[in-house]
């Protein structure tokens, strides 16, 4: 009964109020973000035109499952970490407002140029917000990108504009499906560069180093969970169910996504600093992901998706809270810092593994399926890939756990008197959010059917993909 | 039935051991000693149900004779190591979580041995895998855990690729069904196969997969030591059991070309498990620590294993599955002797240590008795499954397998002699003049695991009965045993009546020995010295290079560490060449390569 | 299993122990004449036996007594396997692999006692035994290895009996040659014999694992060093020259083989401990493997 | 009842004697000289080997201990310390001129002039040097001294050994088994 585009309209109503009232922003925003999350449990299926011109011709939001699991996902996790960082806000609260409203507007719309706009509202909060760590210098570097990003997927929309006459979704993809895909080649990239510059796509994400680097505990979990989680379902949105790519273009993008997968592990693998490391495991799970997508396996991009969210908040929290507390991320200086904070250590544990995909964990039921997904697809190569990244990826992430649990050098046991003398502090929110996303982790683990039936068809907008090759969790065959 | 409460039961037993090292934390530590106990109550006696199936939660079980043995090779490990746990509480980073994660990686094995799907055995090969990494670094080496996990999944993500494939070619996951279309593709079955045992290699640390063993049993925590080198590897075992067994490889390898009857696909992993042994025997020589120098025999031993269960016969595979337990007795009470050493004195390392046996004699018994098995010799249990092994080489009449075998064999006393002479022998230092005895809490293991390895040597045919139904239910001939007699193509052993000559030349040897007169004790300084004095009984010890001279021989060996090594190196730089090329903080340099893509994909397109 | 069995083994040991402490003595009377002296009496190794054992003694520790019982008991329950000639003790027990590991409890136990002493020269003298033993076995277990293959047999009365079916061209010295040689010069490691002998070299090591011994002790060493030499010769015997039809056959083979390779010993000077280990592994092992070799892939001798 | 008992163990004496007399393993204490003089003794032409004789490693094993040429204060602690090592019954046969009186060097500071004063010397070798010849009479000596249970010097030195031990401690002017390097 709700109309979704109060999940835009809401925040953006609030950060206005809250410029005027400035005293009450950040109980604004707590009530922004709650009201949100609450909105979307009371929502339903459907298209929802706004202005009362039907589509192709006025503005719609498409309402599936697809949209619905990521606006769960994104106000879920959006109101986890608000509440778990309060403190950080610092005269954010308006931006934060805004930004919730772009990441809705982004996964909701229907419209490749209303899309533009809330990508351009986003993008503008993430560069206010990426100059939270008063490295403006990285923060003008992601601006100077992110202008790149949204000109040259504004390019692409003109020429598709000027081919098609639409920018309606669901119309601009049943007509260019008429189309041969290999003459849409330049339009279909162009789009493609526009959004991989958020997404994170190897080359396009040079922006990512300076700019995640810095993150503290708020700006970091947002920006690697639910920035990255909004960007990735519009990602998937356009090139799993919009813009159909050729065989030619769909390879290209698929190697530079599996690229991007192996890069950013090796590069985190050469990394000491926990959000360095961090930042280049997000670059890979993108890569990871932005692969699955543009191979049309969409149910197992977003379970991916929604096991990287969810990991990557706790661990850029409890990274982001070590940076902020104790001064520095580097893994050798704080050795043995799980000693004083076990849950939060079991947490960032927990997230760690679901990362690599271990069992007991969620990561493992989404990896799962997307290797079978793959296999079922005859793509005998991209699993390859995949598993070396896993490998290489447990290999750093271990290192990094095995540090922040067990100090001492080699050849001696460890003690805790070796353990770190920085004064690191967890505040109990972080730890109560920390705990719940664990939990859902576990849950999804142990009982993936929870998770997994709120998913289910979130593939189904052009429904190339029936999950028939999913990996039935209750027989086991 | 009484399976699934025993998989279900460890898991949670594992919670509440947790819970109760909250409380207390020796009482955890019995608490795994109650629990594995306890499993393997269970284990003796519902060897009845072997056959019955079950399902928890989305994972399928199927309780089969050869998961049962494995099983229970692992139960007892686990369950005699127990005792030694409350001893280190104290000295434990985390007594808690180690009482944890000790019966949840437990509980892991259990649930891989009785995986009836593919997806089940990965899922508990892969929680064994992450509950044990993270009980390694709390020893001496955080670079073990490292390396270990890395090795392991290397292998666990190779045999998911091949657990994938498999999935794709026949449809099923139910490990009986799933390769039975793989068998007329011999092509296919060669890729499976091969990426399907790689887990199993890793695990039981073949060669060139060897290099987390010495690091990873050398320095894990002394209690986890004995059940990494005696029980986890034994799981490679199994999947290396499962990719010979299951697949079927003879069948399914038929028409490859073929080495003394050997496929030539399994003659290869042969030749890797024959490297395994010569190149363990050669390394544990050189080990200057007792414990790495215990698992480089590991390594050894694991090269054995690996043959017999690829000959898929009637000796050598029954010989590989009884030196599977013998080693994973007979290793775990070496480490378990170890670390009662290291318990009094903290150290393992063996120039440091000498003449333990004065102080400690049950412990020097117990290291002696599980050499013995080591190395193969009468009357203990590794010697009869060794002869098997042998036996059974000699009728197929590989070569150089055997070749290595001997090797192994005869090198085998040269390592295990050395912390026996260096650590147990020689002279006591004087700072371990007051060293106590063994807690009791440590003998009661020992005691058992001594008992169990004379027992198994003399009297093998239950255990061979077992081996025998394993045999039958992978489709081979059973080994022949009549009263006490082994029964081989080749030759026949009757381990009761090399017993009792053992005894007889014994009880003589004694007789001559009291009939004679009576000695006078003098002390260990006390010795010739070229009529020269000496006052430093820790300088008038040889325990240092050992083999100095034969070591000399192979000092300047190539070595398989420092390959593997540089290849992590080179993903290391990969990593840093990658920095540097795509994540400059010049936002021009991505703005280059925007246009190179863009260029390039276009142009690409064009041309197409 | 049973008491006559037990008997047997006694008598066979006490032969054994006559018949090789006979030979030894008279083998010093050959090496005497040799280097042109007339030597000691013929049973001259008798008395220093029973000199040794009737002497008082001094111990180290229980081990060290324990060490020396385990190994004389091991060495002669590994006699009783040997069949002496045409006589086994205890039928069916002469598997060549239960005779080689059972040997290496007697070698165990003196290697555990030697150390037991607390004198580093035993440990040395061991290691360096061990080195060598590392270095002889292999060889000779390779040939061995290809011989049961040959002949679907491992055990040693089995094997003499198939190798005199074919009379003297039966002999598996004749048949495999090198195998024949690789077995001959493993032998006279085995026996500690030079050029193999550094392990007990008493000018700089004091004689190695025997330092620490004397009386009783010593005199049980020297048993065992009797029934190893039996057992050793014995293996040989059996395996390659056709073992024996008749007791006396079988003392006039065990004599010749072990006369001969006493001249050869006295007329050879010490290779180091590394130098041994190479040469095994670059002659015999080689010999042994081509040997084998072409027993298992070319059937060559075996028909 | 006593008597018969003596007897008995006489008898397995006798025997053992026999034994002990025809196979002597020698363990040779040679301070300079004298040493030269063993080869020639052990070798084709003297050949002690045909009495049973031998040189031996170390002291446990040997029955004689053998010293040849002077004992000064130094050697002769290392000499007693060889002796108390070697295993009963055991015998000491003096070699040359010095170990009977000092020999030529009998007026020095340093030489022990009688070695029975510290040992208990079952023979004595004189001369100086004493040739093969000599050594092979006194070995026959030996072993006829053994056979007949006249060598009786190890049970002398058991029974006083208060006597020799204060001996020894005068002339070493410490207590015998320390070494000057750890005083």
């Amino acid at each position: 009964m709700v109309n979704p585009v109060l999940l835009i309209a809401l925040p953006l109503l609030l950060a206005f109020v809250s410029i005027v009232f400035k005293a009450y922003k950040n109980n604004l925003l707590v009530f922004g973000t709650l009201l949100n999350a609450g909105l979307v449990l009371t929502l339903n299926k459907g298209q929802y035109i706004i202005g009362g011109f039907q589509p192709p011709f006025g503005i719609n939001l498409v309402l599936d499952d697809f949209a619905l699991t990521g606006i769960l996902i994104i106000n879920g996790l959006f109101l986890v970490i608000t509440l778990m960082s309060l403190e950080k806000l610092e005269g954010f609260a308006s931006v934060l407002l805004v930004a919730l409203a772009g990441l809705n507007g982004l996964v909701l719309t229907g419209d490749l140029f209303n899309l533009f706009v809330f990508l351009e509202i986003t993008a503008i909060t993430a560069y206010i917000l990426s100059s939270a760590s008063k490295e403006y210098r990285y923060a003008f570097n992601y601006l100077v990108l992110g202008t790149l990003g949204s000109g040259l997927y504004l390019f692409g929309l003109i020429v598709l504009y000027a081919v098609f006459g639409t920018l309606n979704m669901a119309d601009l993809s049943v007509k260019m499906a008429a189309v041969d895909a290999s003459q849409l080649v330049l339009p279909s990239l162009l789009i493609f560069i526009g959004l991989a510059v958020e997404v994170k796509i190897l080359p396009f994400n040079g922006w990512v180093k300076g700019v995640y680097s810095g993150t503290n505990s708020l700006v970091g979990p947002l920006f690697a969970s639910v920035y990255a989680a909004g960007m990735l379902f519009v990602f998937g949105r356009i090139f799993a169910q919009v813009i159909p790519l050729g065989t030619y273009l769909r390879t290209s993008l698929v190697v530079l996504g599996a690229l991007t997968l192996l890069a950013g592990e090796v590069a985190a693998l050469s990394k000491t600093r926990i959000r360095e490391i961090l930042l280049y495991s997000s670059i890979g799970q993108s890569g990871l992901i932005a692969a699955l997508f543009l191979s049309g396996l969409v149910f197992v991009a977003v379970m991916q998706l929604v096991n990287n969210a969810l990991s990557k908040a706790i661990l850029f929290t409890v990274a982001g809270q070590m940076a902020d507390s104790t001064g520095t991320d580097e893994g050798e200086e704080l050795q043995g810092a799980f000693l004083e904070h076990k849950i939060a250590g079991v947490g960032f544990t927990i997230a760690a593994l679901s990362l690599i995909g271990l069992p007991l964990f969620y990561g493992f039921i989404s990896k799962m399926n997307l290797l079978f997904g793959i296999f079922y697809s005859d793509n005998y190569w991209l699993p390859v890939v995949i598993l070396l990244g896993t490998v290489i990826e447990g290999t750093y992430m271990v290192r990094l756990l095995v540090k922040l649990w067990t100090p001492g050098d080699e050849g001696i046991v460890s003690e805790k008197a070796f353990a770190t003398e920085r004064p690191l502090t967890i505040q109990s929110s972080k730890v109560m959010g920390i705990v719940v996303l664990s939990v859902v982790l576990l849950i999804g683990g142990l009982l993936p059917a929870v998770i997994q039936d709120n998913l289910t068809d979130s593939g189904s907008l052009l429904d190339e993909v029936t999950p028939a090759y999913l990996f039935d969790l209750k027989g086991g065959q | 039935m009484t399976f699934d409460i025993v998989v279900i039961l460890m898991f949670l037993g594992a919670f509440s051991a947790y819970l109760i090292s909250k409380a207390s934390l020796k009482a955890g530590a019995y608490a795994t000693t109650v629990f594995s106990l306890g499993a393997l109550a269970v284990l003796l006696m519902g060897r009845s149900e072997i056959g019955s199936e079950f399902s928890v939660l989305f994972m399928n079980f199927e309780v089969t004779v050869i998961g049962w043995y494995f099983s229970g090779v692992m139960v007892l490990v686990y369950a005699m190591t127990s005792f030694f746990n409350s001893f280190w509480m104290d000295k434990m980073m985390y007594p808690g979580s180690y009482n944890f994660l000790y019966l949840f990686s437990l509980a892991g094995t259990l649930g891989l041995f009785f995986a009836s799907d593919l997806i089940t055995l990965f899922i508990f090969w892969e929680v064994v895998v992450w509950s044990s990494t993270f009980i390694i670094p709390m020893g001496k080496s955080r670079r073990a855990a490292v390396v270990y996990y890395t090795i392991s999944s290397i292998g666990s993500m190779a045999t998911l690729y091949g657990i994938m494939l498999v999935y794709r070619i026949s449809g099923t996951l139910v490990i009986q069904e799933a390769f039975v279309p793989l068998k007329e593709d011999p092509l296919t079955a060669t890729v499976v196969f091969v990426i399907f045992v790689m887990a199993g290699l890793t695990k039981i640390g073949i060669f060139p997969f060897h290099i987390w063993l010495p690091l990873a049993h050398g320095s894990a925590p002394h209690t986890f030591s004995p059940v990494l080198s005696g029980g986890l590897v034994k799981m490679g075992a199994f999947i290396a059991y499962m990719s010979v067994a299951i697949l079927p490889a003879y069948e399914a390898f038929e028409g490859s070309l073929k080495i003394m009857g050997i496929p030539l696909q399994l003659y290869f992993l042969m030749i890797l498990g024959a490297i395994s042994i010569v190149l363990g025997t050669l390394m544990a020589i050189k080990q200057e620590d007792a414990k790495k120098l215990i698992a480089y025999s590991s390594v050894a031993n694991g090269g054995y294993i690996l043959i017999g269960i690829l000959m898929m016969d009637q000796l050598s595979f029954a010989g590989s599955m009884m030196h599977l337990f013998n080693h994973a007795i007979a290793s775990a009470a070496a480490f378990l002797a170890i670390a009662v050493v290291a318990y009094r004195t903290g150290t393992t390392k063996i120039s440091e240590l000498g003449g333990m046996i004065h102080r400690m004699p049950l412990t020097y018994l117990t290291y002696l008795i599980a050499i013995i098995s080591l190395a193969g010799i009468p009357p203990m249990g590794g010697f009869v499954s060794k002869w098997l092994i042998i036996q059974g080489l000699a009728d197929r009449g590989l070569m150089f397998m055997a070749l290595a075998a001997f090797f192994g064999s005869i090198g085998s006393f040269l390592y295990v002699f050395r912390p026996l002479a260096a650590v147990f022998l020689g002279q006591l230092k004087p700072e371990h003049e007051h060293l106590k005895s063994e807690p009791l809490m440590m003998k009661i293991p020992m005691v058992i695991l001594m008992v169990l390895i004379l027992y198994f040597g003399v009297l093998p045919k239950w255990l061979l009965g077992i081996i025998g139904e394993i045999q039958v239910a992978a489709g081979i001939e059973p080994v022949m045993m009549s009263g006490n007699t082994i029964l081989a193509v080749n030759g026949v052993l009757n381990t009761l009546n090399v017993f009792m000559i053992f005894g007889f030349g014994f009880l003589i040897s004694l007789i001559i020995f009291l009939l004679m007169q009576k000695s006078r004790r003098v002390g260990l300084m006390d010795t010739y010295t070229s009529a020269e004095f000496i006052y430093t009984p820790e300088l008038y010890h040889y325990a240092g290079a050992f083999y100095a001279p034969f070591e000399r021989l192979y000092q300047n060996h190539p070595s398989v560490e420092k390959f593997l090594g540089a290849i992590a190196w080179k993903f290391h730089e990969l990593g840093t060449v990658v920095n540097a090329l795509f994540f400059s903080h010049k936002p021009a340099v991505t703005v280059f390569w925007t246009s190179v893509i863009l260029v390039m994909i276009t142009l690409g397109g064009a041309g197409i | 299993m049973n008491l006559v069995n037990f008997a047997y083994g006694l008598l066979l040991l006490l032969a054994a122990f006559v018949f090789q402490t006979t030979l030894t003595g008279i083998n010093r009377k050959v090496v005497a004449r040799l280097q042109r002296r007339r030597g000691p009496k013929f049973y001259q190794q008798f008395i220093d036996i029973f000199k040794a054992l009737s002497k008082g003694s001094t111990t180290h520790g229980w081990v060290f007594d324990f060490g020396v019982i385990m190994a004389l008991g091991g060495i002669m329950a590994t006699a009783i396997f040997i069949p002496f000639g045409p006589l086994k003790a205890v039928p069916g027990m002469d598997n060549i692999f239960i005779i080689a590991y059972v040997l290496a409890v007697g070698m165990l136990g003196m290697a555990m006692s030697a150390s037991g002493s607390g004198n580093p020269w035993a440990s040395i003298g061991v290691s360096r035994a061990l080195t060598n033993m590392l270095a002889y076995d292999i060889p000779f277990m390779m040939v061995v290895f290809g011989l049961i293959f040959a002949f679907d047999s491992s055990s040693l009365s089995g094997l003499a009996a198939i190798q005199r079916e074919g009379g003297l061209l039966g002999w598996n010295v004749l048949r495999f040659p090198l195998g024949g040689i690789v077995a001959m010069i493993s032998l006279q490691g085995m026996l500690g014999k030079k050029p193999f002998d550094s392990f007990i070299a008493p000018a700089e090591i004091a004689s190695g694992p025997m330092v620490e011994y004397g009386g009783r002790h010593l005199g049980m060493l020297f048993l065992l060093h009797e029934y190893s030499t039996f057992i050793e010769v014995s293996l040989i015997v059996h395996l390659f020259f056709g073992g024996g039809a008749t007791v006396l056959e079988f003392m006039v083979k065990y004599a010749v083989i072990y006369t001969f390779l006493n001249l050869v010993s006295n007329v050879l000077p010490r290779f180091k401990i590394d130098q041994a280990v190479t040469f095994f592994y670059k002659v015999p092992l080689a010999m042994a493997v081509v040997q084998t070799f072409l027993i298992i892939f070319l059937g060559m001798g075996v028909a | 009842m006593t008597t018969n008992a003596k007897d008995v163990r006489k008898t397995w004496e006798k025997i053992a004697d026999y034994f002990r007399a025809h196979s002597i393993w020698m363990k040779w204490y040679c301070t300079g000289c004298g040493a030269i003089e063993m080869p020639p003794t052990m070798t084709s032409r003297f050949d002690m080997e045909r009495l049973g004789m031998g040189p031996m490693a170390t002291p446990r094993q040997a029955d004689v201990l053998l010293i040849t040429g002077y004992l000064s204060a130094k050697t002769l602690r290392r000499v007693i310390y060889s002796y108390e090592q070697m295993q009963d019954p055991k015998y000491v046969v003096g070699f040359g001129s010095c170990t009977l009186n000092g020999g030529i060097y009998f007026d020095s500071y340093a030489t022990m002039t009688r070695l029975d004063h510290y040992l208990p010397v079952d023979l004595y070798i004189a001369g100086c040097m004493p040739r093969p010849e000599a050594i092979m009479n006194s070995f026959d000596t030996l072993i006829k001294m053994i056979e007949k249970g006249e060598a009786k010097g190890w049970k002398h030195y058991q029974e006083n050994h208060e006597w020799y031990r204060r001996n020894q401690l005068h002339s070493l002017k410490e207590v015998y088994v320390k070494d000057e390097f750890h005083e």
